[in-house]
């Protein structure tokens, strides 16, 4: 043991706090800090999970309270791998954005790095939280620190865009707000695990209207279709890397909220097909909105709608390949999709309306860059040998273990209209003519970004020609989420925490 | 085998007997001569009963039959279709025109005198020469191919300086390809 | 170590050890391309034996890769051209830009290739597939025309393709558990109608799309005429028998087992029969040589369609050897045009005439290499044409081989053409300075055309693994029943000897070659294409006379009606009205808060009111 | 309308528009008009936008050798009054300059490319090879009536010496057929 | 070893039967046209004294190797045509290859020498022969439908591709296939309109139109190569439609009375016809012809 799973909470909470105290003594502590804080923070979460799939799940208590009274943080091979996943992911947006805007001045990056360290922080405490309002707070900490870094850029459309999902995030709050409230009236309350184990006691009637609450109001943190208004608008206008957070930290953070609810919390069967049918909607009415856009992060955040809906679809399959396959689907996401926003942020870097159609023979002059748009773009259409493909694989043959072959079919006819236009843009990029009036003027990202995307990448290989390396830390924790009882048992008993 | 004189001599009897019957006949029909070649080839006068027949191409023909006046512009397509004949090659000249320019002898553009730019094996006079006349050419004709004296070709061949000499003399812009051999 | 594993490692280090040798100048990269794939080849016929293979684990999944004898048919075209036309590419490709892209490309697609026949199961198989789609697709728009319609359309058609295998592979994984070729061939015949229906439709499409079948072939002229010249005799002659390999394995190891399965066999034949017809006549419409070659391997492809999908022994046999020699003579015909544009810098026919006295060797070339697509004996194109109709019209198959006649009839046109409109007619001054292409790209042309003649008077050679993979197939052994070296029967016992009519041939044409070129008494000499008997009219140096605009112009008058309608405009009608319609879907997203706050609002309205029907 | 009111009509509309211009009525359909010759484009052009007159038929040219100049002569005709209109222009023999008119009618480029070759007329931005009808022509305009054609024959050509006792034949038949010689026969006696 | 050139010396003696038999038709062919047209008409061994006179021309031009060896393709075809076809049925020193090859090896073995000679057209660089060679290969796509037809429903109804065998069979039956397959025998007749290039379908070579279209160029040698491969070629498929419609022949005069009988259906119909132009023949050979050939696979299938 190197430290306990609160501190995955409070070192980024307390950075956050901590950032603009020590930025006033060197400057250079404010983007310093977060990649302390971060590395430290993978370092600790990659070895509770080790320790975890070596020793079972970890149930901590706060200020000693057991539950179901006192709040509790709970360290499963689940929330293990998507805390792990976070950090991680969290640690390349920083590295990215070390020195993201240069010449930028004092007070955005210390903005920028305090609402990271907010946003990391409220996301790694929606997955371990075992308490539901908890989980609301913690839902709100990330919203409060997304709406701020959408705005970062700070002009009309930022602040649009930021509005846009202030006032979708207050809606959801609501919606979040009278869920916990019905159940808290019901079954008092507002522990997940007590919660779980007394659904079946709950009136029918109130359990599926607190269901439906709970969805709209993560569902919009985890962009389903028709909530997801705010997403496209928010990708667009935040910088590359903060989209980048936004795939693979906040989204993941939203479905991981919704699933635990589905899978945990509430005994509905029909939530199920509930999930793949929205989850399908979500997939295909993303994906083709995906094809006739023009700007590049905009074609990128419908993609990543597209896929949360497909991850959506895979859990709603429900069995354990379902769950591995949704899970495999998320790493990939988080691998790929900032790969994407930071490669395609880089192309377009130098171009006034960051549209498509000015990333023409940007081959030819950013070749590593375009190199890596292209690997993402091949990973995330599911070509082998790369990343995508196994998560894809595994997602088809869940379904069609099931029976579902209807899901196939749509899920492919999708996955073509992804194919097309992701190579539309990379066939812009490699073998189009660069023109001097029409194309981006070239960008030679800082060593720092290189870095972070060349890990993405090796990442994205490795997966791809040794998906082993992480198949056994997914069904570890495809199995705990499956496995509820022991979820209950686990964190009413206090688990291993007892033990230790 | 073909050195031994005797057996060349029969070689030769046979291969002019065959030139003899069988005239492939190339004409050219640029005046007014050319109506008459009709009714010489069809039923009436029917030449092909003499082994007389139209060809196609120079390549193929081995009569060049010259109906009538020659114009310079028409004289040099003549020189390049008769060049272009396969060895042995036989001219006739047919009609007053190619003989002394007939009722075109004070013409500013006519020749009037095919012999000194093709040898003619045989002239047919007349303007123009009925089909009988026409066949009675061919007669002769056949009869020079078979004594061996039809061999104009040979001529044009040895005096080709003279020949083009005289060609070049109206033909002042000569463009063609030389004829080599 | 394993030599199966070896060879691929080989080819993966070799292409990017080559990528990366391209920053480098100097001779480096195209030694280590060489080297990259002439060792694995080299390794693959002296140290690969049927039966070898080498298994692991991943993913959960089982891996087995080995070669069958089947695959080894398919092995040796893709080796064998795949060596030729990298000694030729080297040449061709020399000069250009960004050549190790290519030559990284060039050796992934040999390697996928090598690994789908390699592959015993289906996840490896599909794997690889989808390597030499992209790969092959990088290569489509490596010369960076028309990417946006020829590129995408291809890659839509291969991924479609691929899809409906990737379905078809979870399908069969979920009802057999296993992902193994060999366990879904034994499970098969147990699968409920509807399964052993919707399986091999869905393969097929997979296996049509890179075959060409006619629904499915509208990328390939595009995408065949747009790759490099050096890559598209692969991409022709070798990949899509992929495609074909596949389409055996389906028909003949699922489909048979079908109750009514015959009936499927004769619709895949007759798609093929169609597909060859129109392939055919689209071809000789064609006046650049690219798409003529890409619209003729189209038809040629149709051929061996039928011959499979017929699938009696010598219809398999048929099949089979045609890819083969499809391999062999297409791939010669892509490089003759290679070169010619090479050297000319045009593959437009109307343009380029007369480079036979230029470029003798590559006319030479492409004389066996049309010779043979002809199907004329004694080449090795005649014996495969010989099988298939013998098999058609042995098995009552009396209306397809009317239309392939038609087509294989037809065919004589463009072959026609695309000798004549490179290589004959007038000699102009334009193309005078045109010169021999490199021995390193006539070489390997030559080779394979020769190759041609080598298995039209011995047949036997190749028949003889054909023969093996068929019996694994499980039909009967035909050696000296249907074939011996040189001779071929039909069903009915008529035979075609090639060796007394192969010797008769040539002895006629010495004989009349003396006759012709006899000095002495006769006097025989070259004249240039300017002396020609045009009424007496000497063309000028800079009049064109050759005849090659509307070339066919009579033959399309009248077969007009059958040319009409082309599938292509359905397919890109189909594409606009689906992008017309996720235009529609995209204004969803208004961009309006409120419209967004209202969405919300419906949601939780819509799930509250139907909340007993959705969570009931 | 009869062909007198319709020829009436045409002079009408003809000297409205071109003052200079002399016309001279034939029987039948026939109306000639004499004009300058800078007016020719123009009033051809006239003739076939606004009359009707949309066909040319011919451009002819008379050597007026003792009056020292060329009649160039425009032939068009109107399908719809059955008419033939003759533009007639007098250029100086010694320096022909036309205008050119193939922008008017495409056909008008031979006609022209003949009066060139034939007579020397040189017309003003007419595009066309020079060669037409006389290939390698070394000689004068050979339409011209001051070109000599005999004695440019006799230069250029050879002759057949003739009979070998050089009888005049013709005296011969004529007093077998017993006919006179006419007079413009007697001029080409030897 | 003996037999093999006993076997040689049969087929040089088939070779220049065939083609003293081919000139003679030809030349008789052109008498009686000319008897037709009211006229007197050239001897029937006119042909034999053109070809010596070609033969005896002193030069020759070619415009390249191509030109230069197309003849001697079109003599491959003529001369395997017709070592290929059993010209005497049982005779053993006239059977040459006929064991070695089938219908459908005649059938492309017959387009080679066309299409050598095609090759050797081209290379001539007259536009006229590229011509004569598209319409020719379009003529050819046009009546090959019918002939083929008829051929497939032979092969079908008897299961053999061998002219031997089906000479056989109809010697064994006693009935002429030309009675036993009516519509193949028309089918087949109709076709070698098409095949002879005889008025009305002699566009290829039209003399006037084209210049004689793909042999514009040769003369000479190669002219009397061609023509006696002409000859030859025209008697190997005489030949043909003896042994498949007329039951063969076992000795030369009935060989002669039987060939003779099928030649005069391409002429007279020639001599009667004017000339259709290149697509009017095609879609003659598709109208009829066709349907014949339909009827004939019809009837193979039945019966």
């Amino acid at each position: 043991m190197v430290g306990s799973p609160v501190l995955l909470i409070a070192i980024p909470l307390l950075a956050a706090f901590v950032i603009p105290l020590i930025g006033m003594i060197w400057k250079e502590l404010v983007r310093i800090i977060p990649g302390l804080v971060l590395a430290y923070m993978l370092i600790l979460s990659a070895t509770l999970l080790y320790y975890v799939s070596q020793n079972g799940i970890i149930v901590e208590t706060i200020a000693g309270w057991q539950p179901p009274w006192g709040i509790n943080l709970v360290f499963s091979p689940l929330t293990g791998f998507l805390a792990t996943l976070m950090s991680a992911l969290g640690f390349l947006v920083w590295l990215f954005s070390y020195r993201f805007k240069r010449n930028v001045d004092f007070e955005p990056a210390k903005k920028y790095f305090i609402f990271l360290m907010l946003l990391i922080a409220g996301a790694i405490g929606i997955v371990i939280t075992g308490d539901i309002f908890n989980q609301f707070v913690f839902i709100e900490i990330t919203g409060i620190s997304a709406y701020a870094l959408t705005a970062f850029y700070t002009g009309r459309n930022s602040a649009e865009a930021s509005f846009k999902y202030l006032m979708m995030g207050a809606l959801a709050s609501s919606f979040l707000l009278v869920a916990i409230a019905i159940l808290y009236s019901q079954l008092g309350t507002l522990n997940m695990a007590d919660i779980a184990s007394k659904m079946h006691t709950m009136n029918p009637t109130y359990k599926i209207i607190a269901l439906i609450f709970f969805i709209t109001g993560i569902g919009i943190e985890a962009e389903i279709f028709p909530l997801n208004g705010w997403a496209p608008d928010a990708y667009t206008e935040a910088p590359g890397p903060v989209g980048a957070a936004f795939a693979g930290i906040v989204v993941k953070a939203g479905v991981y909220a919704i699933i635990r609810m589905i899978f945990t919390l509430f005994d509905i069967p029909s939530a199920y097909d509930f999930l793949i049918v929205i989850g399908l909607i979500t997939l295909i009415v993303a994906e083709t909105s995906a094809l006739r856009q023009e700007k590049l992060k905009r074609m990128l955040a419908y993609s990543s709608i597209g896929q949360m809906g497909l991850v959506i679809v895979a859990f709603g399959i429900g069995t354990h390949e379902g769950v591995f396959a949704a899970l495999f689907l998320m790493l990939n996401h988080a691998v790929i999709k900032p790969l994407l926003f930071f490669s395609g942020s880089s192309l377009v870097f130098n171009s006034k309306e960051k549209q498509i159609a000015e990333m023409n023979g940007l081959g030819k002059r950013m070749p590593l860059m375009a190199a890596f748009f292209s690997l993402g773009a091949f990973a995330i259409v599911g070509l082998p040998p790369f990343a995508g493909f196994w998560s894809k694989l595994s997602v088809l043959s869940a379904a069609a273990n099931e029976g579902l072959l209807l899901i196939i079919v749509l899920i492919l006819i999708v996955s073509v209209i992804e194919i097309v236009y992701y190579f539309r843009v990379v066939n812009r990029i490699f073998f189009q003519e660069y023109s001097r009036e029409k194309s981006a003027a070239p960008h030679r990202p800082r060593v720092n970004a290189l870095v972070a995307m060349f890990v993405l990448a090796i990442a994205i290989l490795v997966i791809g020609f040794y998906p082993d390396a992480v198949t056994g830390i997914l069904h570890n924790a495809s199995k705990d989420l499956l496995n509820t009882d022991e979820y209950i048992n686990n964190v009413l008993q206090l688990g291993q925490s007892l033990t230790r | 085998m073909i050195n031994d004189k005797n057996s060349q001599k029969i070689v030769d009897i046979i291969q002019n007997w065959s030139r003899k019957h069988s005239i492939w006949v190339l004409a050219y029909g640029t005046g007014c001569g050319a109506i008459e070649i009709p009714p010489t080839m069809t039923s009436r006068y029917d030449a092909e009963r003499l082994g007389v027949r139209g060809a196609a191409t120079p390549r193929q023909a081995d009569v060049l039959l010259i109906t009538g006046y020659l114009t310079t512009k028409t004289l040099k397509r003549v020189i390049r279709v008769y060049e272009q004949m396969q060895d042995p090659k036989y001219v006739i000249g047919f009609g007053s025109c190619t003989i002394n320019g007939g009722m075109y002898y004070d013409s500013y553009n006519t020749i009037k005198v095919l012999d000194k730019y093709l040898p003619v094996d045989v002239y047919i006079n007349g303007c123009m020469p009925r089909p009988e006349a026409v066949l009675a050419g061919f007669g002769k004709l056949q009869q020079l191919i078979a004594e061996g004296k039809a061999n104009g070709a040979t001529k044009y061949k040895e005096n080709l300086e003279w020949y083009r000499g005289n060609q070049k003399k109206i033909i002042p812009n000569w463009v063609m390809p030389e004829y080599n051999w | 170590m394993n030599t199966i594993i070896l060879i691929f490692i080989i080819f993966l280090g070799g292409a990017i050890l080559t990528f990366l040798a391209g920053m480098l100048k100097g001779i480096l990269k195209e030694v280590l391309f060489l080297a990259s794939v002439f060792v694995p080849v080299v390794l693959f016929f002296t140290n690969i034996s049927i039966g070898q293979t080498f298994s692991f684990q991943a993913a959960g999944f089982a891996f087995q890769w080995g070669i069958t004898p089947l695959s080894y048919v398919f092995a040796l075209i893709v080796a064998g051209l795949g060596l030729m036309a990298a000694i030729y590419a080297v040449s061709a490709m020399r000069n250009k830009d960004n050549v190790s892209f290519f030559y990284f490309n060039y050796i992934l697609t040999i390697m996928s290739m090598l690994g789908i026949l390699f592959s015993r199961d289906l996840i490896s198989f599909f794997i690889f597939w989808e390597i030499m789609t992209w790969s092959s697709y990088l290569m489509v728009v490596y010369q960076g025309k028309d990417v946006q319609t020829v590129g995408i359309k291809y890659f839509i058609f291969s991924a479609v393709g691929a899809y409906a295998m990737l379905m078809a592979i979870v399908v069969i994984y979920s009802l057999t558990g296993s992902m193994m070729i060999d366990s879904l061939i034994q499970s098969f015949p147990g699968f409920s109608f509807n399964m052993q229906l919707l399986i091999p439709i869905l393969l097929l499409i997979g296996f049509g799309v890179k075959s060409a079948l006619m629904p499915l072939h509208v990328w390939a002229p595009g995408a065949y005429s747009h790759a490099p010249m050096a890559y598209s005799s692969v991409f022709s002659g070798a990949l899509s028998k992929m495609g074909i390999y596949g389409m055996v394995i389906v028909m003949v190891s699922l489909i048979s087992h079908i109750p009514g399965g015959h009936w499927f066999r004769e619709v895949i034949a007759w798609l093929g029969g169609i597909t060859a017809v129109m392939g055919t006549l689209w071809a000789i419409k064609q006046d650049d040589a690219k798409k003529l070659l890409a619209y003729s391997s189209i038809g040629q492809l149709g051929y061996i369609i039928v011959g499979v999908g017929i699938g009696t022994p010598l219809a398999m046999m048929s099949g089979l050897f045609l890819a083969v020699m499809h391999a062999l003579f297409k791939g010669t015909l892509f490089m003759v045009v290679g070169a010619i544009e090479r050297q000319t810098g045009t593959s437009n026919l109307t343009e380029v005439t007369g480079l036979i006295r230029k470029m003798p060797w590559t006319f030479l070339a492409a004389l066996f290499a049309i010779i043979a697509l002809a199907g004329i004996p004694p080449l090795g194109g005649f014996i495969s044409k010989w099988m298939l109709y013998e098999s058609l019209i042995g098995s009552n198959h009396y209306l397809l081989v009317i239309v392939i006649f038609f087509s294989s009839t037809a065919a004589f046109l463009y072959c026609y053409k695309f000798l004549f409109g490179f290589f004959l007619g007038q000699e102009e001054t334009e193309w005078s300075h045109v010169k021999e292409a490199p021995a390193m790209m006539v070489v390997p042309m030559l080779i394979l055309a020769v190759s041609t003649f080598v298995l039209g008077v011995f047949p036997g050679l190749i028949l003889n693994p054909i023969n093996e993979a068929m019996q694994t197939l499980g039909y009967a052994n035909t050696q000296g029943h249907l074939w011996e070296l040189s001779i071929i029967f039909n069903e009915w016992g008529n035979q075609i000897a090639m060796q007394p009519i192969v010797y008769t041939i040539i002895g006629i044409f010495l004989f009349f070659l003396t006759f012709l070129t006899i000095k002495g008494y006769k006097e025989t000499r070259y004249v240039t294409t300017k002396d020609i008997s045009s009424s007496g009219e000497v063309p000028k140096e800079h009049e064109n006379l050759t005849f090659s605009m509307n070339f066919m112009q009579p033959f399309f008058r009248a077969v007009e009606p059958l040319m009409r309608r082309q599938i292509d405009k359905y397919y890109t009608g189909f594409a606009n009205g689906m992008e017309a319609l996720f235009d529609f879907t995209r204004r969803i997203y208004t961009g309006n808060g409120q419209t967004y706050a209202m969405y919300v609002v419906i949601f939780v309205v819509l799930l509250l009111l139907f909340k007993n029907i959705i969570f009931g | 309308m009869n062909m007198q009111e319709i020829k009436e009509n045409l002079i009408t509309h003809v000297k409205a528009n071109f003052p200079e211009a002399a016309e001279k009525e034939f029987d039948g359909n026939r109306l000639d008009f004499n004009v300058d010759k800078q007016c020719i484009p123009s009033i051809l052009t006239y003739l076939k936008d606004r009359l009707g007159y949309i066909h040319l038929s011919h451009i002819a040219c008379v050597d007026w050798l003792e009056e020292g100049e060329f009649e160039i002569i425009f032939i068009v005709w109107s399908p719809e009054e059955k008419m033939k209109v003759f533009i007639r222009t007098r250029i100086d023999r010694e320096k022909p300059v036309m205008p050119n008119i193939d922008m008017i009618w495409r056909q008008a480029n031979t006609y022209e490319r003949e009066l060139r070759e034939m007579f020397g007329v040189e017309f003003i931005g007419l595009e066309a090879p020079d060669e037409f009808l006389l290939e390698d022509w070394g000689g004068p305009p050979p339409m011209r009536r001051d070109f000599d054609t005999e004695a440019y024959a006799d230069d250029t050509f050879w002759h057949r010496p003739g009979r070998e006792d050089a009888l005049d034949v013709r005296e011969e038949i004529i007093r077998r057929s017993r006919e006179e010689i006419p007079d413009f026969a007697k001029k080409y006696s030897r | 070893m003996e037999s093999i050139w006993y076997k040689i010396l049969g087929a040089i003696i088939t070779v220049i039967v065939a083609f003293i038999v081919g000139l003679t038709y030809m030349g008789l062919s052109r008498k009686i046209t000319a008897r037709i047209q009211n006229r007197k008409g050239p001897p029937f061994y006119q042909n034999f004294i053109d070809a010596l006179k070609l033969a005896s021309k002193t030069s020759a031009i070619h415009h390249g190797f191509m030109q230069h060896i197309g003849p001697a393709f079109m003599m491959i075809t003529s001369i395997m045509s017709v070592l290929v076809v059993p010209v005497l049925t049982g005779d053993q020193w006239f059977s040459n290859l006929n064991f070695k090859g089938d219908l459908i090896f005649l059938l492309y073995i017959m387009v080679f020498g066309p299409l050598g000679m095609a090759l050797g057209a081209g290379q001539t660089g007259n536009p006229n022969s590229a011509i004569g060679v598209t319409r020719g290969l379009s003529q050819m796509v046009g009546f090959e439908i019918p002939w083929v037809m008829a051929l497939v429903a032979l092969m079908m109804q008897y299961k053999t591709a061998s002219i031997v065998d089906l000479i056989n069979i109809q010697q064994e039956q006693g009935v002429w296939l030309m009675f036993s397959s009516p519509f193949a025998f028309i089918a087949a007749v109709l076709a070698m309109l098409g095949m002879f290039r005889y008025s009305p379908f002699d566009i290829v070579g039209a003399p006037t139109e084209l210049a004689s279209g793909p042999v514009s160029e040769n003369g000479g040698k190669y002219l009397f190569t061609l023509m006696s491969s002409n000859s030859i070629f025209a008697f190997a498929k005489l030949t043909l439609y003896v042994d498949l419609f007329l039951g063969g022949a076992s000795n030369i005069v009935e060989l002669l009375i039987k060939t003779f009988a099928i030649y005069l259906i391409p002429m007279l119909y020639g001599t009667v016809s004017p000339r259709y132009r290149t697509e009017q023949a095609i879609k003659y050979f598709w109208g009829w012809p066709l349907f014949f050939g339909f009827l004939a696979l019809l009837y193979a299938a039945i019966f």
